[in-house]
């Protein structure tokens, strides 16, 4: 029994009451693991009345694959380059999740240059994870991958910037507790600032070839719906949450790194469909620039590691500590338990992308199967991070 | 030697080898050869051209490596690419699902073949090139061309797969809403041109106003408008991208061919080619001037290959679109038709009476036969569109405050 | 893949020698061709038909973890698997023809691999991409993570890399596709679907209680038994 | 935001009957929690959601940690105590409406073989809805008044849980040139120590 059933109640009370009228026979259909929508191994058992859900059950774990339990039996340090797995797309805001926990854990200090290559390093991410995610959803809309491609190719000049500065493309392995691994070249600084400065051109391009097409606006208006307080109490983060009108950004609420000297604006729709989650990546990359280039402008010089910081055999004292931040996804959380020991007793996890996915039936029931699939691409999901 | 006849020529002379019994037979064989050729090619290099196509939309460069199996060296820039790929389907391990209805699932793929392939019967290619002559040549072509969908119906519904079957249902609600404006976009031109015989109608746009203007039945307003919705049909028809919902790949894994592969699969994509390039070569016969050249001074070029290039113009306009939407939801896929695409034909059934019982006006009369017909095209148009779009804008957003 | 007592991966193909495929024939490519003038017709047709499936390779669609971003960014503009024929990732194995396993195979779904590759019809490839498919990577460690996909099915190309980059996906494909071009028709090189002793169907593992019943399928992965030194 | 004693004050003024204790976390982020009473603890989470004050309307994390029984060997006595072990369930409480947080919430099994049962946040918190399934999944902590408790990870059927800290992973150790720490562990059992062998000619 609920205790606050207007809260789990689903959006379309008549569905059940519609598929009763017609006493239509029910298909189940097991959508996933391995289907081109479900963004990974992710599986769906739809229970469709033609091609209306009636119910849908998402089934997980298909790559899970031990994370937290690897984390605790190895070394602080050797942990980090498992966060970058974690959502394979941000491999650089999952780094400073790590350190951001671990930091708290050991009371340990960040010089200001690793903090605003911090920022420059998770806005770069976000920029490639909301224009990926665009690219996919316009797949899952239908689109012969030609979005996806366009939004692969300012990845690309990212990926670039990573690869130079870390070594690797995607596992970056850049951040450590106590700052950044390697200060970057004033070259790179210059080559990243003049993408930044472009990309809002590739953000222009995409709104005017797609934010009003038509059959855009009719595929995703009013389709998967969530109410303000039906997200807040699903634990819903990250634009999937604003996209319900909900002020919340982690980067806001807790000022972590150096996110109070930036000035920028948290976007806010008003209806929580599909296009208003579009609509929030396309807002927040806009945003995210604009922090890139104050960033940018006000690179201190100095040193991007604490020089106390003890990297090998750290060995923080007892305690434990729960450091969040606002990822490209929602609010990634890492809580660390120390015993004193070199490994962690507990590493959890808080992966926005599992939890996000907490109202997809809501979100579904009553709408056809193709809105799911497109649902779920607006919830933005990576199963490296929804299984770990 | 006159390039117009030349086919005809050499047919004659091969037939003229044989002795004069088998000749009938041998007239009509050399014709479904020559079709079978000619337009297997036409498929194979569409496959290409579409790969290449998209990729150039998508800012790629496609299949160009291909290249020849003896010379390594010779690329050929990709274009032998189908040919591998025909190679590779042909070899390809044929597997039943064991749960199948065997007979549906192996019938499915040679009708839809069969089904797509006659609509080549009655497509005058030429001045002289039409392979049947059929009075009712339109009504055969639509009879041929509905079969299709059965044959997709029965791929989905044999293969006892639940992706299938979703997406024969998705097939069968798919034909049934756009046969329709299909046939109605149509008729007009039937009316105007006072015959079912696509010879005779190809025939009756030959001509130029001024000299400049062809007469071809796109160029009047109920021309232009019966072209659009054929189109949109057509692409609906043939199941091609924004309509591509019995096949939607983010949807349905394959829709009604996900059971399918190696020679069967490749028969389908066949068909799903053919069906498109015979609706597509009716388009250019009703509506774009058939083998008609654009211009008078251009009509040294055989008529045959005018037909050819504007085929393959309508091909480029449909790997381009494919490049380019989005996909519908059944629902609206149905709502477009019902709703937009059908009162829209049936005006235009009206407006080619009209234009039919106006053909005597001259001078500014005819002023105000184009007027009055425009009118009836572009206000429908526009209101029934305003009403399909409402309450879907785009929409401005507000700022937390900070 | 440094380990040296694995058995001999199949990607030595590699290695510069007189035929792309040491294995798969021994006659040399000077030979095929006075073979060829010869007016040798089965050479002839053996080289159409590899060339063909070498040249129309479609991958299932199908990624399982950071991987298949990087086997997504192949077939982006600036990678272009298209270019090898290779762009149309089928979302139905029954279309396949080469199954890329991008990513970690964890124990639930290592029986849903197999029954994909049961579904692809022959001849069918397998790669396996990246450092958690040809051996558990980082994550061997784990206690839901198989430690290679070869315990489970045949795997024709190896490609290391964490994740590797899209080149080197691009590299396994020119790779594999050397070794379907040396595949010989008949004789006893002949390739694998077209041998009677060769299975195309792989047992399925089931979920057990504690871990995968079996593990690993014995007909195919044979770990070198190594006594540890003291 | 109201400091934690105070919290635990007002809760305890509400439910005088339960039981509530701080859990002071020595380390310096100073994040100290509340441990609650199983008994209560629904009732806890529904006042605490919808407090004027407090309004904790999100629960961003729940996760299970596993305490085994351990030894504690008092510094001056030598006395060796055995601390029975438990499993424990906590929650991060935020304030979405309040932006305030976070509130830790602590809740403890009796044991860890038989008395796991823990009431379920769930109703008051749909967010908690996944984690406490791989919670359970991972721990074996059964959560009462959970609408659809299941296996989240592993498959049906799976027997152990395998993020305590006894669990024994199957044993599939395969051969590595340089094994070490817990893999050279595993590597002793798998493989019988011989004498040395000649090195195996490298290929």
């Amino acid at each position: 029994m609920s205790l606050f059933p207007h809260l789990t109640a689903p959006p379309g009370p008549t569905v059940r009451a519609v598929h009763d009228e017609f006493h239509g026979d029910l298909l189940e259909v097991s959508m996933g693991p391995q289907h081109p929508s479900t963004h990974g191994v992710f599986r769906m058992v739809v229970t469709l009345d033609g091609e209306q859900i009636v119910k849908l059950k998402p089934v997980f774990g298909y790559l899970h694959r031990n994370h937290e339990k690897i984390a605790e039996n190895t070394s602080y340090l050797s942990s980090m380059p498992y966060t970058d797995r974690l959502d394979y797309l941000c491999s650089m805001s999952n780094n400073w999740a790590y350190a951001l926990a671990v930091e708290k854990l050991g009371g340990l200090t960040v010089p200001d240059r690793a903090q605003y290559l911090r920022v420059i390093m998770a806005e770069l991410t976000r920029l490639v994870n909301h224009s990926c995610l665009v690219g996919f959803l316009f797949n899952d809309l239908g689109t012969s991958f030609t979005p996806l491609l366009y939004a692969f190719r300012e990845r690309e000049k990212i990926l670039d910037l990573f690869e130079s500065l870390s070594g690797s493309r995607m596992m970056c392995n850049y951040q450590r507790f106590g700052g950044c691994r390697v200060d970057p070249t004033p070259e790179w600084l210059a080559t990243a600032s003049a993408l930044v400065d472009n990309f809002p051109k590739f953000l222009d391009e995409y709104e005017t070839m797609l934010s009003g097409n038509e059959i855009m606006l009719a595929r995703t208006q009013g389709v998967g719906r969530v109410a303000a307080a039906q997200a807040i109490n699903a634990g819903i983060t990250g634009p999937g949450l604003r996209a319900c009108g909900v002020d919340y950004d982690v980067r806001k609420v807790d000022g972590y790194g150096f996110y109070p000297r930036f000035d920028f604006r948290v976007p806010l729709g008003a209806h929580g469909d599909t296009y208003d989650r579009y609509m929030m990546r396309i807002l927040e990359m806009r945003e995210s620039v604009k922090i890139l280039q104050q960033a940018f402008r006000d690179l201190p010089a100095g040193p991007v590691m604490d020089p106390k910081a003890k990297l090998r055999g750290f060995r923080p004292k007892a305690g434990e500590a729960y450091g969040r931040l606002e990822g490209p996804k929602g609010e990634l959380g890492f809580y660390l338990i120390s015993d004193g020991s070199p490994n962690p007793w507990r590493y959890r996890v808080r992966p926005p992308s599992l939890i996000n996915l907490t109202l997809l039936e809501e979100m579904c029931l009553g709408h056809t199967i193709a809105d799911a699939v497109v649902i779920l691409g607006s919830i933005d999901i990576v199963l490296g991070e929804v299984d770990r | 030697m006159n390039l117009e006849t030349l086919p005809l020529q050499l047919r004659d002379a091969i037939v003229g080898l044989f002795p004069p019994a088998l000749q009938w037979s041998v007239h009509h064989v050399l014709s479904i050869t020559v079709i079978l050729t000619v337009f297997g090619l036409f498929f194979a290099f569409t496959t290409i051209a579409e790969r290449k196509l998209l990729a150039r939309v998508q800012n790629r460069l496609g299949p160009n490596r291909s290249g020849l199996p003896w010379f390594r060296q010779l690329k050929l820039w990709g274009l032998t690419q189908p040919f591998a790929d025909a190679i590779k389907a042909f070899t390809k391990e044929d597997v039943v699902p064991a749960a199948a209805d065997k007979v549906l699932h192996f019938l499915a793929p040679v009708l839809i073949v069969a089904f797509s392939l006659l609509g080549f019967a009655v497509l005058p290619f030429g001045r002289h090139l039409i392979p049947v002559e059929l009075d009712a040549a339109l009504l055969y072509f639509f009879a041929a061309g509905a079969a299709t969908e059965l044959a997709i119906f029965m791929a989905g519904w044999g293969s006892r797969n639940k992706y299938s079957l979703l997406a024969a249902m998705r097939a069968l609600a798919q034909l049934i809403s756009y046969e329709l404006p299909l046939l109605l976009s149509v008729v007009p031109v039937v009316m105007v041109c006072g015959t079912l015989s696509t010879k005779e109608i190809a025939l009756a746009q030959g001509g130029w106003t001024f000299g400049v203007l062809p007469h071809w039945h796109v160029f009047t307003p109920w021309g232009l408008a019966a072209f659009l919705i054929f189109l949109v049909a057509t692409l609906a028809e043939s199941n091609r991208s924004p309509f591509d919902l019995p096949e939607a790949e983010s949807e349905l894994i394959a829709g009604h061919l996900t059971e399918y592969s190696g020679f069967k699969y490749a028969l389908f994509f066949m068909a799903e080619y053919f069906g498109l390039t015979a609706l597509s070569g009716l388009g250019v016969t009703l509506f774009l001037g058939g083998w008609q050249a654009p211009c008078a001074f251009l009509e040294f070029i055989p008529s045959y290959l005018w037909f050819m290039l504007k085929l393959v113009g309508m091909i480029v306009f449909f790997i381009w679109v494919r490049g380019t939407l989005l996909r519908l939801r059944i629902d609206q896929l149905t709502r477009l038709s019902w709703k937009f695409l059908v009162p829209l034909a049936l005006l235009n059934l009206g407006n080619g009476a009209f234009w039919a019982l106006t053909t005597d006006w001259t001078g500014p009369l005819a002023l105000a036969r184009w007027a009055i017909s425009a009118a009836i095209v572009i206000v429908p148009f526009v209101l029934l569109g305003r009403q399909l779009t409402t309450g879907q804008t785009t929409r401005t957003y507000r700022y937390a405050p900070s | 893949m440094s380990d040296p007592t694995r058995p001999e991966p199949v990607e030595r193909a590699a290695t510069p020698a007189p035929t792309p495929f040491p294995a798969a024939g021994n006659i040399s490519d000077a030979d095929r061709e006075d073979l060829r003038q010869h007016g040798i017709l089965l050479t002839s047709l053996e080289e159409l038909y590899g060339w063909g499936r070498s040249n129309s390779i479609w991958p299932l669609q199908f990624g399982l973890a950071c991987c298949a971003i990087e086997m997504i960014a192949a077939a982006t503009a600036r990678f272009d698997i298209a270019r090898f024929g290779a762009e149309i990732f089928r979302p139905s194995p029954r279309q396949a023809d080469l199954m890329i396993v991008s990513g970690t195979v964890t124990k639930k779904m290592a029986p849903l691999v197999v029954r994909l590759w049961n579904q692809m019809p022959e001849p069918k490839y397998c790669i396996a991409m990246g450092a958690c498919a040809i051996s558990g990577g980082p994550f061997k460690q784990g206690y839901n993570v198989l430690k290679g996909i070869d315990r489970l099915i045949p795997v024709d190309i190896y490609i290391p890399g964490c994740p590797p980059r899209p080149e080197a996906l691009l590299h396994g494909l020119t790779e594999l596709q050397a070794k379907i071009r040396g595949e010989r028709v008949s004789g006893p090189q002949a390739a694998r679907h077209l041998r009677a002793d060769q299975p195309s169907e792989f047992p399925i593992p089931d979920y057990g209680e504690h871990d995968l019943e079996p593990p690993s399928n014995p007909a195919l992965f044979k770990p070198p038994v190594l006594p540890r030194k003291t | 935001m109201e400091t934690l004693e105070q919290i635990r004050d007002r809760l305890l003024a509400r439910f005088p009957a339960a039981k509530i204790e701080l859990v002071v976390n020595p380390g310096p982020a100073a994040e100290h929690s509340l441990l609650l009473d199983a008994a209560f603890a629904p009732e806890i989470a529904t006042f605490l959601h919808d407090d004027e004050v407090l309004r904790l309307d999100y629960c961003s994390n729940a996760t299970g940690i596993d305490w085994p029984e351990k030894e504690i060997i008092d510094a001056t006595t030598k006395a060796k105590t055995v601390q029975p072990g438990y499993l424990e369930a906590v929650y991060h409480l935020y304030s979405m409406s309040r932006k305030h947080g976070p509130v830790i919430l602590r809740l403890r099994t009796a044991n860890r073989s038989d008395q796991v049962t823990l009431p379920s946040f769930t109703p008051v918190w749909k967010s908690c809805d996944f984690q406490e399934c791989e919670i359970y999944d991972l721990y074996g902590i059964v959560f009462a008044g959970h609408p659809d408790l299941r296996r989240l990870l592993m498959w049906h059927g799976f027997k152990d849980h395998p993020m305590r800290r006894d669990y024994v992973a199957p044993d599939d150790y395969e051969w590595e040139p340089t094994p070490h720490g817990s893999v050279l562990d595993r590597a002793k059992v798998h493989y019988p120590a011989t004498a040395p062998q000649p090195e195996t000619p490298k290929p």
